[in-house]
């Protein structure tokens, strides 16, 4: 089971309590971030699919903590959290769902295909599975180049069942590659409960086709996955060992902007139950009870979140569409001449 | 004869056929408990059961795999790919397993599958998930191809690819789901393989398929406008490709576009132009053009997409090249 | 580790003596066919990819001995072995490989696709991995239509690491098919030792991914194989749960024909090693020492089957071609008129 | 400059690139120990050690992903396919990861792999492993593909698509390893999207590619011993196709037939025959005809195997047609 007992927080010094509420804002940032996206998507503004990370903010914010800036990460198409964490801004992200050139995908990508090659973030992929091989690929390179990056891969529990899952851990646990497999566990792939897709409970357990280390790690806890996330990084960077995480959480929202929140594969009462465990209450809780922050202090960073979100809003609404001849752009990388 | 939804229409030929035939069942991504994400499965669960509407884990080259299997020994699969983007996964089974068991067991072991599912762009949904690659199927001697554009092709189309006893790739549109069209009710079938001309002209065909047969019949009606008169072909299944109607058309108004939703390159329109300046050549009076997707990837810009795809614009400016008109 | 105790054979009754001999009949008759198509080959009298069964024998053998006549079956390309056992005639099988009309596949087939339908034997299949989907949708059509068939496949150990493998069990786990899951580990996929390609060494434990019943056979002894292959057909057809069987065999001869025996991947030693525990001799010797036959009559019975694969080759030599017209025939099935 | 196979000639390519560029690695299925399992990859494993000559496990869809994410930090992998039958098991990855990464990352994140292997049949080996499937790749924006047909081009091609930086498609040909030519020592690079005129004529176009472009100098031959002069045209890169060279020669011959191995149904030369009558329709004298391979899944029997394919008869017939002999 999911240890969710807190690493002590005894001596903490001014530099961890900066830490701490910065985790608060990442999290806050990426709910509110979510809200205006949902708004925004309701109101036309945003197209396509839209898949929201409301309920799972701790995954992100916890695993991305222990991460260096060089290090390489791919996402699933519900990446806004993981995005925003690393440190994509609000605005590139926004702009990106609106479609508009001064998006992180100049307008091309859209909500399922965030990039910013200079932070390592290698895409939001559309395909369940698809980006695991491409970590694992990122991992080869890094051992390949003798550097100590790690590359972490961000999936949901249905991606497991994949064969580019079992393909890629496979190969990550027999070449000793600097990987870090991180399935958030959100109980539901689209419509179908966990145990209707795997034939096992506990996707950690998968780990063991693959002599791979695993752990089992609360997802509303914000610690406890920077904790888990710590020494898959150590295991990972210094060991090149990778390590399959599953990190237990829940969507509170509906799969898609298109899905509801509770349809014919969930009850309102189990989403009501699972909201009981937000992230963010949690650990607001916690900041509280430690003195590390008040109810003010803690209105007052969300309030500050809200001004960052209204101000990216604003700024994707207008901001230009990418010109007309981005159409044909980047389809090819520019003709250079090798002669040698 | 009910007006209904191309999604409704598709829901009662998979409900007529498994009420027809118990060997018939749906297996794919969300098509029970969910209702099928685009919703065509809705009510079947509650129908005929868990056994025969069955939910699969994400694992588009294993149960379409499973199709091919239970197909082998009798069972007459339809298999639903979420979006037929996602059949890239699966393709190793569709061409290596399903297209090539008769052959390969000397008429032994036939594959009466259908494989089913959305192709093609919908709105903004990006690179990963706008593709129509139907000519990749359409190159596959053993399969079949087939592309209902209205709601009683694809009730009359579907219960033809169940009842055949090949694999049949059989596409659908996710914009086309809710377009509506008088639909027969019970027993309404359309054979594979036969195009049927839309509407009748003197100066030019237009040949498409799917959703761009829309395209094609907004082209025309702009073009009736301008005195010029347009014979739309719909040749809703691909493979066998309907030659006999294709030609019987160019040979009376001796131009042809054609339009389709996909690349160009070694498109199903490069197939159908071949054919055409093949089989009658003397009968052209212009090159056979193509109004084809743009041939890149898809952006997610709304402005963007919309300039990547077919429109009547671009078709009515091809007629008219065709008709040295400019 | 796989068991090597024989089971009890106190109680011989004659119809059990009688099976036993036919054990070895069917199991010279796989090494006889062999060594004769090996030989048809360098006289490029087959032609293509030939994979020889040589070693592998009671694995074959032992598992077909289990089955019943509507069971369904499926193999890799390596399948000769397997068609024989399950009854397809040598003539047929050599006329297939020597690519005749009366071959089981009509001459279209060819040596990695044989197929006798009337005997459930489904194929040959040339994708490494392909078919245990295909396998696990016969089991599918067996319970779905309330049989108690069972569907059975082999395959070679290095195809597990095919997604194709993880997906396929995976479901056959979660829906209780009545699928057997043969793995011929021979310790080689072409020239890639097992190690070197899978993260674990015990394939068996593949299965706890799927928390399948599974278990280590030692494949050189035929008994061995059908004590296993019988409870792994009890809880298919009886229980509908799948079985993941690890059989360790080794592969004597090259990959396939234009492989040498030993090359750039194994020694010669280490073939010799593996050949001291070939499965025909010591099959021939449990049964001379049991009493149950005596050197002249495993001679004769040698002799019988020389017999056999004489006439057989004899057999695909002088078949005629298929027509060529059969060039067209068989790509769609035969127009039907359906009028509901 | 030395005489060598087209496998030496592949051989000396990734050498050449591997000891150039220490990014470039060699990826695939019994490329090291076993030296290749057609020996392409001889002595680069006790040249180049483990990490960059790398053995995988039979797990296509994998080690394709894993290229591409490698391709994605910096790296230049070449992937090589056993054969490119299996590639199909990778084309997920080869298509919507590989062909739009640049596109949808906005020109971020590029992907200079390269996947090769053998495509096509070789002999007698059955349904499975005899598929010509260039025409997928050449549908998809964002690939390059490309597939030489003597041992130079192997070479230079080789060159030119490693230092590419896009997702190159390169398909050898099992049959074309043990063929021998004069290839340049050291650096020698043959640009991709070039086609070369084999053999210059004034009657009739031949456009071949790989293979097939044996089959049409074959034909060339044979056509000349009854005076007529064929122009071969080998295409070398499929996508971009060289359409100028194409263009250049039709005009001057005004009749053309196309040759490939591949199946005929929105095969590559459709593509080639739609270019040609929508460019230069009226320097057509007659339709553009293909010689293709027969559209049934390849058959194990010799004899039925060597009807299946593209031959110098055929092509010589069709020539005969076009130049209305018959
Ligand atoms: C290969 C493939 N099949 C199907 C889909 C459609 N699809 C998108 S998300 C999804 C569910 C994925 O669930 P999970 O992996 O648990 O991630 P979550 O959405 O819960 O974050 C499905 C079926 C897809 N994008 N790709
Ligand atoms: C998908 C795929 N990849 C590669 C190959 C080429 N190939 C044929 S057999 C083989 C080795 C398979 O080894 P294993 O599964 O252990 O079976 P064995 O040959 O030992 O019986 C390979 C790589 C193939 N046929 N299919
Ligand atoms: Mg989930
Ligand atoms: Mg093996």
């Amino acid at each position: 089971m999911a240890s969710t007992t807190k690493p002590q927080r005894t001596s903490l010094d001014a530099a961890t309590a900066d830490q701490y509420r910065h985790y608060l804002r990442q999290m806050l940032q990426i709910r509110r971030f979510e809200e205006k996206a949902g708004e925004a998507y309701s109101l036309g503004k945003i197209g396509g699919f839209c898949h929201l990370y409301i309920g799972q903010e701790a995954v992100a914010v916890g695993s991305m903590a222990s991460l260096r800036k060089d290090d390489y990460i791919t996402c699933s198409y519900r990446e806004h959290g993981q995005a925003l964490a690393r440190g994509i801004t609000s605005r590139a992200i926004m702009a990106e769902l609106f479609g508009k050139a001064a998006g992180c995908s100049g307008g091309k990508g859209g909500s399922m295909h965030l990039f910013d090659a200079s932070l390592g973030f290698l895409g939001g992929h559309g395909i369940v599975g698809g980006h695991i091989p491409l970590t694992t690929g990122m991992a080869f390179a890094a051992k390949y180049n003798g550097t100590d990056q790690v590359g972490v891969c961000y999936f949901g529990e249905a991606a497991v069942n994949q064969g580019a899952f079992h393909e890629a851990l496979n190969m990550a646990a027999l070449w000793k590659l600097p990987a870090i497999y991180i399935c958030e566990n959100n109980r539901y792939g689209m419509g179908t409960a966990l145990e209707r897709a795997s034939a096992i409970y506990d996707i950690s357990e998968r780990a063991c086709s693959y002599d791979m280390a695993n752990e089992v790690v609360d997802g509303q806890e914000v610690l406890a996955v920077k904790a888990a996330m710590d020494r898959a990084v150590k295991r990972a960077r210094e060991e090149k060992h990778p390590t399959l995480l599953e990190v237990r959480t829940y969507r509170f929202m509906g799969h898609s902007m298109s899905d509801p929140i509770h349809g014919h594969y969930r009850t309102k009462e189990e989403v009501e139950e699972h909201r009981k465990r937000d992230p963010i209450a949690l650990w607001s809780r916690t900041l509280i009870e430690d003195g590390v922050m008040t109810e003010e202090t803690v209105k007052a960073l969300d309030a500050d979140v809200m001004t960052e979100i209204e101000d990216a809003y604003k700024f994707a609404e207008e901001a230009p569409d990418p010109d007309p001849s981005e159409l044909f752009a980047n389809v090819y990388a520019p003709e250079v001449t090798h002669n040698g | 004869m009910a007006v209904i939804t191309y999604r409704d229409a598709l829901n009662q030929a998979l409900r007529e056929e498994m009420q027809r035939d118990p060997k018939v069942f749906l297996m794919g991504e969300e098509v029970g408990t969910y209702q099928g994400a685009y919703k065509v499965s809705r009510g079947l669960l509650d129908e005929f059961g868990p056994t025969r509407i069955v939910d699969t884990p994400i694992t588009e080259l294993g149960f379409a795999g499973v199709g091919v299997g239970a197909a082998m020994v009798g069972l007459r699969p339809v298999i639903e790919m979420m979006t037929m983007n996602f059949a890239l996964l699966a393709l190793d089974q569709i061409i290596n397993s399903a297209a090539k068991m008769r052959y390969m067991s000397n008429g032994q072991i036939g594959v009466p599958i259908v494989v089913r599912g959305p192709g093609g762009a919908a709105l903004q949904l990006g690179a990963q998930h706008s593709q129509a690659l139907e000519a990749h199927y359409a190159h596959i001697p053993g399969l079949k191809v087939v592309m209902p554009a209205t709601p009683a092709d694809a009730k009359g189309l579907l219960k033809s690819a169940i009842r055949d006893d090949n694999p049949v790739i059989f596409i659908e549109g996710e914009m086309l789901y809710n377009t509506k069209g008088e639909v027969p009710d019970g027993e309404h079938i359309v054979p594979l393989g036969v195009a049927l001309v839309k509407q009748e002209g003197t100066d030019v065909t237009l040949i498409s398929h799917s959703k761009s047969v829309a395209v094609a019949m907004k082209a025309a009606e702009q073009l009736k406008a301008e005195n010029i008169s347009a014979e739309v072909i719909d040749l809703r299944t691909i493979r066998p490709l309907d030659v006999a109607t294709i030609l019987a058309s160019v040979a009376k108004t001796h131009r042809c576009v054609v339009v389709e939703e996909g690349w160009p390159f070694a498109g199903v329109g490069a197939q159908v132009v071949h054919t055409i300046q093949e089989q009658i050549f003397d009968e052209l009076d212009a090159p056979v053009l193509r109004v084809t997707g743009v041939d890149v990837p898809m952006p997610y810009n709304k402005v963007l997409e919309r300039a990547a795809k077919a429109d009547p614009a671009k078709v009515v400016a091809a007629v008219k090249k065709v008709m040295y008109l400019e």
